[in-house]
């Protein structure tokens, strides 16, 4: 259950994916795979790529266009002692789910008394950037982080990405694997065997002196190279990844703060709203006589994701967004 | 099949009906009596339903159940200690009493909970249905659902993904003509829910839900179709609750007429069993009534173990979230 | 369109939100109400008594059980040209229409280019208290501030819920009224005449010098009862009821801080990821130099609605639990 | 009204088609040379349904569509100009460049937008239609989706209260066989969505959906229906893309074989169309060229506006949220 480290390869994030649902495969016997063109097509971003053919039909399932069906796909066959794996293609059709996802799947172990367990995984893929406009590109996370009885994890490299999907499908509980679709071409090192990345434990992604940036999903990758031109001007950036959002790492994150005494937030979610302001109560009721100034936080505007191109690189939250924020907060 | 019914089925699924009866009643007037928190949502008038399901199926085999979920659960063979102490809300019901009367659930008789969300159960059974499937364990998965329930997506995507995977689930609607305070000809256009059964590849059966016989019947060829894994069946029994939407009284709407209930109250189907009885000869006069006495007591001592019962500890608040 | 205070007479919640829907629906020829149980039976809660006998069948619209439906009878109808009201019955039914809601309502517009307008109002009844369990009982506002194009109202008296009533069903954007089934009875002053009040504007509910209390909904109540006890304590406190979530008024809660030097949140719903996470933040964005203490923040514990009354009334948020975080961060 | 189809007809419903699939093949083309952002979803080989249909309709007349979308643009009157606009991006098309192809729309055409939500539509259609039947406007609102969006429970609500209301809606079933790369039958147990019809009180009619005048006429028949108050029709279209779900040639995935796709191509709807017209002497050989000749002029203009517009100012990005 260890972090290994064994046989590390250079893979694409998108792989990284398919290891990590193929790893489940292989050592949950009850696993199987259902969603909308996972199994013949392998996925719309591939990332079920040979699942089917390794696995067969009767463990990999093309299910009609019906959200709500899938997930209770997922909820009654969890119930009936499988170990699922269910796809929710973009993050955006939760809408088309939510009440399977927030009324039962969340909640059916609390309203049972705890007399049953639902050991589902739930991929599904967020984030703008591909000009998919308002109703493919959103990061929806602050919706589930708030429902009690889900588990969300947001692997933002190759390493984390199998990692968090073999934790998620070892869990007992419904884990949500928020993945982003501008990820799918990071490469990272990735071991061959099956590892896993304890759910709720934060990554220390750069370590740093002075100054705390915590960075949800593909944020993470901006705020490094945030971090390389705060560097230029003397701020030795700390940058955290939770992760896993829920549950969420508070300790790991206020412990920077209490260093660095400053710190900004990262999502590429609606700002207004976002899980941000979630994470910024938590620093100032647990770091307050620490904190050097306000805590900042970096997301996207308050509208829904525009398609023009021109405008959709305004809207997702960037390095120089990032750089800003923190010249501004700093007095820089 | 038809022909071959047994007494002792009889037997049984009077008893089943009787113990629902009787519950229904008396957890009835504890809610208006304010004893009981919450809202009931009441199963009386149509008990044939759950008892002629029912004993076709086992402990091992799953139900979907509804906001009016106690007939379900004790024709399921629920037990009223248990069932009551979790409508009082007490730490010794099924639910610890985190759930009450609308999640009331208890896992090793297969009852994925009653649903406060209309349309609830049916992607719920299907997935059960579909793990039952895969594990190759022979089980069959029963969906209940109203009438008014049919009209929730849920119910539409359940049903295509259960055709579409030949699952062994049956779909078994309660036509109670009513959704809430809503007739059936306010809610949709059509007269039977089963001309829908067609539309998902499986076939639609309408029986009589006050004659626990047909209901029996009926049932029994659509869990065997499922059993045999020839795919889900969609029975529509035409029923009637007697009670109002919540509670027994309810509030004093006059959405349906007197005489109407009157007029389905001559088929009740507690009545139309106990006439059968005697007249086949199954059960004398006296031995229905004992049928009804101990029940009675079952009752009583249901609710002084609900009563006797403490009362979740405050500890117990955020627990069970998670596993 | 003053907040007007012509012939007030003492009405509780329920009544003024009849007489919200019916001012409505004389002002606006072609406003109409559509929902579950609204026509024949008034409503599940009778907010809707009298109506259908006023307006008519074709007025008044009992619906099928189809959530989404409902919203899209809203949304196309009116893109047509309408002005719908449209029940949803219980807040937790949003889980049933979010794609209807997030996807199409609150983004409508913004995709065409803004050539369209949606003037919706939905109202909807949220919280605890009644024993309904887990599914019956949730605040979910957190999930629809997050979403551009929406505006969220909170009346906690029956003036503003008349008030507020009319101001959304008059505003040309979707707007979603939060209602509380425990504040029912609540009573107050409400005059006869229609009147509104503006969206966007929190009211100083009490006034006070050395503590801020934001209170959501029916929160509200419980923090009038809690100031009460905290003046025993020398806390004068400024109680501050939003009324509108989206948008915020961040400048009168900043300008109370500023003033006051400390800030408690309340809600009723969860406080993970709750609606009170944004205004933490954007308190001390705005006030930072100005807060003697971590602004402290009161909601729900983390789980579902537990149905024994014994366990929500622990559940549920009160003025105990707000006097206690008020001592807890004044450190009494 | 089969019999009566005239000339004048014909050559409309030619002409619109013509201008969806030479828009169409262009827009493919731009999309694959990466001058067109995002996913393109193209209507070519089911232009016989946007022609059949739309040609019932005025400019007041609603219609929804789907992420499939260009096609019903196109046949209710779109220009090119600003569709290209949209579909690049820029501050000159029709939703100002913030929707682009998934939810380009025209409300001044009755055009409630493309939609990125399989499903999407049919609420907001039958929304459209309560609101016309409310206001006593006259108009009717269609719906089109596809087999794959038919197993969404948004459909099945949406069409449920289109039966109970009898409004003023028809909904047209595109059935191409497939969502996205899963073939009809491993999506639902049914081989007609027109089965569905009587689930929800209302006709359901299959038409071949790759032959225009067949699509007219029976689309006649049911906008005629909703506009003279009778209800709601389903009227299934059976069709077939030649492109790939996505773009032109698509992610190279084995889910239909060449032979499949070029035996639907003999169906050509253009094709069948211009035999027609010639046989029928409606148009000659020159007089079909001559529509193509000026649609593909139209169409490079239209690429030409959209490349000479201005990208939407960085402004823009928040406005638009709210009235
Ligand atoms: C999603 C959802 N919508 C609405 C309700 C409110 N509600 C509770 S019971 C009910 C009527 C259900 O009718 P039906 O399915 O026919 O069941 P019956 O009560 O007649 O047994 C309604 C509308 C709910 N609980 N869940
Ligand atoms: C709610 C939702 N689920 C899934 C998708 C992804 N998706 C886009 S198009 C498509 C297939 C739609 O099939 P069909 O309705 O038959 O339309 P067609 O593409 O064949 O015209 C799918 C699954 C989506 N956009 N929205
Ligand atoms: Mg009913
Ligand atoms: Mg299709």
């Amino acid at each position: 259950m260890a972090e290994a480290q064994l046989k590390p390869r250079t893979l694409p994030y998108v792989s990284a994916i398919t290891e990590g649902v193929r790893a489940v495969m292989l050592e949950q016997p009850t696993a199987f795979v259902a969603g909308e063109d996972v199994a013949g097509a392998g996925g719309v971003y591939g990332y079920y790529a040979g699942i089917l053919d390794e696995f067969g039909p009767e463990r990999v399932y093309d299910t009609p266009i019906s959200e709500e069906g899938i997930v209770g796909l997922g909820v009654g066959s969890a119930a009936a002692g499988c170990r699922p794996i269910i796809d929710m293609m973009f993050m955006d059709f939760l809408g088309e789910c939510m009440d399977e996802v927030a009324n039962q799947m969340a909640k059916m172990r609390y309203m049972f008394g705890g007399r049953t367990k639902l050991p589902i995984t739930m991929l599904t893929m967020a984030g703008a950037g591909m000009s998919l406009a308002a109703q493919h590109s959103q990061s929806l996370e602050a919706w589930i982080c708030h429902l009690p009885g889900l588990k969300v994890v947001m692997p933002t490299t190759p390493y984390d990405a199998k990692g968090l999907i073999i934790a998620a499908a070892r869990d007992d509980n419904p884990v949500i694997v928020v993945l982003n679709k501008m990820s799918l071409a990071i490469k990272g090192e990735v071991p061959e065997e099956s590892y896993e990345i304890p759910l709720g434990k934060a990554n220390i992604v750069r370590p740093g002196t002075n100054y705390t940036i915590v960075a949800m999903g593909r944020m993470m990758h901006e705020a490094i190279k945030a971090a390389d031109e705060l560097a230029k001007l003397g701020v030795d950036a700390e940058i955290i990844d939770p992760r896993t959002l829920q549950p969420f790492d508070t300790d790991t994150v206020v412990e920077s703060v209490r260093k660095t005494h400053r710190a900004l937030i990262v999502h590429e979610a609606v700002r207004f709203g976002g899980f941000g302001g979630e994470i910024v109560a938590q620093i100032q009721e647990e770091a307050f006589d620490y904190l050097d100034a306000p805590i900042a936080r970096v997301g996207a505007p308050f509208s829904p994701v525009p398609f023009s191109p021109a405008l959709e690189k305004l809207y997702i939250p960037n390095a120089d967004n990032i750089v800003a924020a923190a010249k501004k907060q700093l007095g820089l | 099949m038809s022909t071959q019914i047994s007494n002792d089925t009889l037997i049984d699924m009077h008893r089943r009906m009787v113990r629902i009866r009787l519950f229904e009643e008396t957890a009835g007037k504890m809610m208006e009596d304010g004893k009981i928190p919450g809202a009931l949502h009441l199963y009386v008038g149509e008990e044939a339903v759950a008892g002629g399901v029912m004993v076709h199926l086992s402990d091992e085999d799953q139900i979907t159940s509804t906001h009016r979920g106690h007939g379900h659960l004790i024709a399921k063979g629920g037990e009223f200690d248990q069932m009551f102490a979790e409508l009082y809300g007490r730490s010794t019901g099924y639910c610890k009493g985190k759930g009450g009367s609308m999640h009331i659930s208890n896992m090793e008789l297969g009852i994925l909970g009653a649903n406060g969300i209309v349309g609830g159960g049916p992607p719920i059974a299907m997935g059960a249905a579909f793990g039952n499937k895969f594990l190759k364990n022979n089980k069959v998965a029963v969906c209940f659902f109203g009438d008014g329930a049919s009209n929730e997506g849920s119910f539409h995507e359940a049903a295509n993904m259960a055709g579409l995977y030949k699952l062994p689930v049956v779909f078994v609607c309660e036509n109670n003509g009513f959704g809430e305070y809503t007739p059936q000809a306010n809610h949709q256009a059509i007269v039977d829910v089963a001309d829908r059964a067609a539309g998902y590849g499986m076939p639609g059966v309408i029986v009589d839900g006050m004659d626990a016989v047909a209901v029996y019947e009926a049932a029994g060829e659509a869990v065997d179709r499922a059993r045999s894994g020839k795919g889900p069946t969609l029975l529509e029994c035409k029923t009637y609750r007697f009670f109002d939407h919540v509670g027994v009284r309810g509030m004093g709407l006059t959405y349906r007429s007197d005489e109407e209930v009157e007029r389905w109250k001559k088929r009740d189907p507690i009545l139309l069993m106990e006439e059968r009885l005697l007249e086949q000869k199954v059960l004398s006069a006296e031995q229905i009534k004992a049928v009804h006495d101990i029940t009675s007591e079952e009752v009583l001592a249901g609710i002084k173990f609900a009563e006797e019962s403490p009362f979740p500890d405050p500890s117990s608040l955020t627990e069970d979230v998670y596993a």
